[in-house]
């Protein structure tokens, strides 16, 4: 039973597109690609976010949307802001060769999965989706880390012309993997469970739904009895194949289930 | 090797085990119950349920603390039409299912336990004691008198088991018990949370938005073995033991005060849903090894009434 | 490097730091108080002393919990007449000395109050709240009457600052304390124990030889906290915190819901008298940091209301 | 905070003269020589015991006095006693020839302590004073861990003739020690310190006063400002002459000074 809420201070507050940006802490934080913190904006809203950097100076990078993650926009070097966590499982690595496929802000937890993977010596390849070129976060970072990073918008103001699972699909006719990884809107995910499911590839998913305790006590995460917060975030294609609400229904926040 | 008997008789209930899973405790869906009920629990009783459907109050809602966990849910549910539907999926599965209800009047608690009791609820267990949503919970269980008369009311509407689930933060819980048995309750389930508070002194404030939040876990345990105990001498019917169990040993304390059943819920947070499996494991052990062979026996013989 | 200033005024007494040993907790000889003192402490309260000498309750009379301490020491005393001589004793070494006391009866109280203040205590604290002594402690405080009535009758025998130590097992402390503001206290102390017990299932018995006891440290903080709290809506004067405190950021969260000064027990146990010196200095750290120049300034700030 | 109550089960129980026993216990407890351990009779009493055994099967020695210790000396094998422990600093070895003095059942304390210094490779003298040649405790354990044993009885039935006070102090007389050790009643440990103030020996006695918490909260064991559960028992010669009550009063169980 430890202590949960870590009070920190704000180290960096950087604008990575127009609506995302990334905030990083004072203090260490370890954690295993793909797990998420609950974020405490004093006063105003606690919410998951992913965390974008792990270990000394960790940071998370978020979209901004409602009143949460626009009091969070607001905040500046020394502010002081409230963590849980880290929670929830991450990706498990297999294989040699990854495809990475991130859709939006959807690349938070997959950009730590990408620099992990190439650091142990694994051949990977990100797909990149974004509605236009500004909206593309963390392409440098990620080719940096000597991922091979495929771009795709769906405007067509740079790379592939159309959705990240377009892109994905076709790398994956074009080449072997041995793994699929995938993070974004739950349609992209849906998707890719598709396409990896005819080519019996294995994969894993980072879902969202509404949190609450982020422990694994309210239930208001759960997913065909399992619980977003303690049982994924991320989960393998077999659980997700599982889940009959995904990518149709999801809890709003009195329980009721609701269309996605 | 001798082979206790873990199954239990609650008023009429036959339940495999004695151990439950506690109100407001992964019990939101259908789904997740039946997965607790797999994992060992002797039966589930669900999220409180009220009329209308409600969000509950806004995050922060949980603070996690060394000695247990501090809560301000505020007591989201769906409301009780969509989560009859809830309850006719857990029965189907074969679990017993007692239904906790919330409203802020005895005409309202009376409606909604009728219809939880219609859905298929194996029994109806009355919220009297939450103690940090306005207008519900503690506010409508607070006094002896406003006790016996919700019980009384909703008696009349529901013929399954009527369990009346009490506060602690009260100078007597005792009153609060004997007034629920003249009400008509079948048994009553001791402890809902503490009413706490945390305050972080880098923000300056209460840690949850509600401010004031219900303590439960391991700090609540003396207490709730005291309240269980002193219960014991005031009434008849059974009690239900809850708060701060994570072992047998915690589950037995409980017993021997003389509860007859035993619920669980933060310790699902620590200990996952294996918990109840583990609870029974250690309170069986203990009862070969100390000679009882049945649940039963051990009950209230902490007060010297060794039956 | 800014220095705060950790000095407190609290009803006209000058505290060096804002942190006291508080009641029962090694203060019933003047060598130990001394040595308390000496510790860091920046007041010591005395163990509760009533009229006659009490050798309290029999062995066992504490449970070690991993969440904090359950005991019956059932207010062991050696009488006021032979503890005035260990109040004199612990003045001339110039320490700040609160002394606390019991009574079965408000004339009881009053005049083991006058006798205390006659030894030449600081201050006097009425102990209505230890919730396991017959005919003493809760049984005399747990109504807002009774509460009122006794602060009333000591208050006209009492030139020194009058606290009054209340009771968390109530519906509601700030009643309490707002009927010991009506009865004349100059402060409240909140809180004391909870009321607990624990079972040994081997024993099939309470473990404490009263069966019941108190319930204190890190599992009351939140309980603590909270109470301060709401006593700080209620009442205009001080408020002393207690229960749970074992480091500088417990002791602001006390501070920050309202506590003019803070109280420390069972840390004492856990962390023996260097707990003092050790929260101080937290709390001093934490000043320079966060910009609080005075101790004054952080009280109450969680209510939103930052002077 | 450790949770203190252990409960566990009698694994021997033995008579060691008429009115001292030695009760083994199953499991294990590691702990200093001098350390002691809080006893819980389930419905009679808890009291303090310092260890004459420890480790596996741990155990104590104890003389019948009162209700409790009645109580516990009907126990047998397999009953259930609560423990709370192991308690105090115990003794610390210092010097190379040991002079251990024990009245009575002061042999509790002090019998691990020899084995420990004999075993250390330390040369140790043993007093071991009784009121009469039935009384005495431990004898043939001590002189089996190879120190050298001398008895001294009140009635002369065996050995000196006289006080063991007197026995030590003609050892003392004749022989070099660099330390002593002494466990017994309270005049046996005033006299010891009077002659090894004279000596300028290095002295370490057991000094026992009313428990109630053993722990260090409820002051009952209260020695000069010094807390015998939690600083003792064993104190050092420095302290112990420091202290103004020793040999003169001790707290009764209201907290009131009461001639020894
Ligand atoms: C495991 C997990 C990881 C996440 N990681 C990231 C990330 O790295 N970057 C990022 O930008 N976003 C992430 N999100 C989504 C993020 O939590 C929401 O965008 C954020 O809460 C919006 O809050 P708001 O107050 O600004 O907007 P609101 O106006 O409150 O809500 C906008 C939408 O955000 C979602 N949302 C709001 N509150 C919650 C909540 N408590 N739990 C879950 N979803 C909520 C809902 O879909 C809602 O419709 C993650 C969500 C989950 C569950
Ligand atoms: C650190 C320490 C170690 C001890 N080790 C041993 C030991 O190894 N063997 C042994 O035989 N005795 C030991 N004693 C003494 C032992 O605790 C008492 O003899 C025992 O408590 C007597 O209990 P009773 O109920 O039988 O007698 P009672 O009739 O209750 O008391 C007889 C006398 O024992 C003493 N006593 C009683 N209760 C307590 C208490 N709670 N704390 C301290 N003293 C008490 C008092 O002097 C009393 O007058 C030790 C005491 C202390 C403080
Ligand atoms: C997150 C959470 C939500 C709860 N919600 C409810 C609820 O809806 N209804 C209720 O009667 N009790 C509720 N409780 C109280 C528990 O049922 C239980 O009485 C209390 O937590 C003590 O048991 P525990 O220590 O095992 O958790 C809730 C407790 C927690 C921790
Ligand atoms: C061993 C012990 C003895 C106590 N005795 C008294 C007492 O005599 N009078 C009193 O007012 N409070 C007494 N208390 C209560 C404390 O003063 C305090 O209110 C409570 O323990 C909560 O604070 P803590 O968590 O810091 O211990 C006692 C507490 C303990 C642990
Ligand atoms: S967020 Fe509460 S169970 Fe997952
Ligand atoms: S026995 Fe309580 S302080 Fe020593």
């Amino acid at each position: 039973m430890a202590p949960g809420l870590r009070m920190v201070r704000v180290a960096e507050h950087r604008d990575e597109s127009r609506s995302v940006k990334t905030m990083r802490f004072q203090g260490r934080m370890e954690a295993r690609p793909g797990q998420f913190v609950m974020v405490w904006v004093p006063g105003v809203d606690e919410f998951p976010m992913s965390l974008s950097h792990t270990g000394e100076r960790f940071g998370i990078t978020y979209q901004v949307l409602g009143d949460g993650t626009k009091a969070l926009s607001k905040l500046t070097e020394g502010d002081v802001v409230g963590i849980r966590g880290p929670f929830g499982r991450g990706f498990s690595e297999a294989g040699k060769r990854l495809l990475v496929v991130a859709g939006g802000v959807g690349i938070a937890p997959t950009a730590p999965l990408v620099e992990a993977a190439t650091k142990a010596g694994k051949e990977v390849h990100l797909v990149l989706g974004a509605k236009s070129a500004e909206e593309l976060v963390f392409e440098k970072r990620c080719a940096e880390s000597g991922a091979r990073v495929h771009v795709s918008t769906d405007d067509g103001s740079k790379g592939y012309a159309g959705f990240a699972t377009g892109l994905a699909s076709s790398l994956l006719e074009k080449d072997a993997f041995d793994a699929v990884y995938t993070c974004g809107p739950e349609r992209m995910i849906t998707t890719m469970m598709g396409i990896c499911k005819e080519r019996r590839l294995p994969m894993q998913a980072s879902v969202e739904r509404i949190m609450k305790c982020g422990i694994g006590v309210c239930d208001s995460c759960a997913l065909d009895g399992k619980h977003v917060c303690t049982d994924g975030p991320v989960f393998g294609l077999d659980e997700l194949e599982r889940f009959k609400e995904l990518g149709k229904t999801r809890l709003d926040r009195t329980g009721r289930k609701t269309g996605i | 090797m001798a082979m206790a008997d873990l199954g239990v008789d609650l008023c009429g209930l036959r339940l495999r085990n004695p151990t439950m899973l506690a109100s407001g405790v992964l019990d939101e869906t259908a789904g997740t119950m039946v997965e607790v009920a797999r994992a060992g629990a002797g039966a589930v009783v669900t999220k409180s349920v009220g009329r209308s459907p409600r969000e509950g109050h806004a995050n922060p809602c949980v603070v996690e603390l060394e000695v247990g966990l501090l809560n301000a849910m505020g007591l989201p549910n769906p409301g009780i039409e969509y989560f009859s539907e809830e309850v006719k999926a857990v029965k189907r599965e074969g679990v017993t299912v007692v239904g906790s209800v919330i409203g802020g009047s005895e005409d309202e608690l009376a409606e909604v336990a009728a219809l939880m009791a219609a859905a298929g609820a194996d029994a109806v267990e009355l919220n009297l004691s939450c103690p940090h949503a306005k207008g519900l919970g503690t506010e409508i269980g607070s006094t002896p008198e406003d006790v016996e008369r919700v019980c009384r009311r909703v008696r009349d509407v529901v013929k399954v088991p009527l369990f009346a689930k009490l506060t602690p933060n009260t100078s007597s819980i005792s009153n609060l018990a004997k007034a629920a048995e003249r009400g008509g309750a079948d048994a009553v389930v001791a402890i809902n949370t503490l009413k706490g508070m945390a305050i972080s002194p880098e923000a300056g404030m209460p840690v949850l938005a509600n401010r004031f939040g219900g303590l439960s876990g391991p700090a609540i345990r003396p207490v709730g073995v005291r309240c269980v105990y002193e219960i014991y001498d005031a009434v008849e019917i059974p009690i239900m033991g809850v708060g701060g169990i994570s072992t047998g040993r915690d589950a037995l304390e409980y017993i021997m005060a003389g509860a007859s059943a035993v619920q669980v819920g933060t310790a699902v947070w620590t200990r996952g849903p294996a918990v109840f499996k583990s609870i029974c494991e250690d309170v069986s052990r203990f009862m070969d090894e100390y000679g009882y062979s049945k649940v039963g026996d051990m009950v209230g013989v902490a007060h010297g009434t060794r039956p």
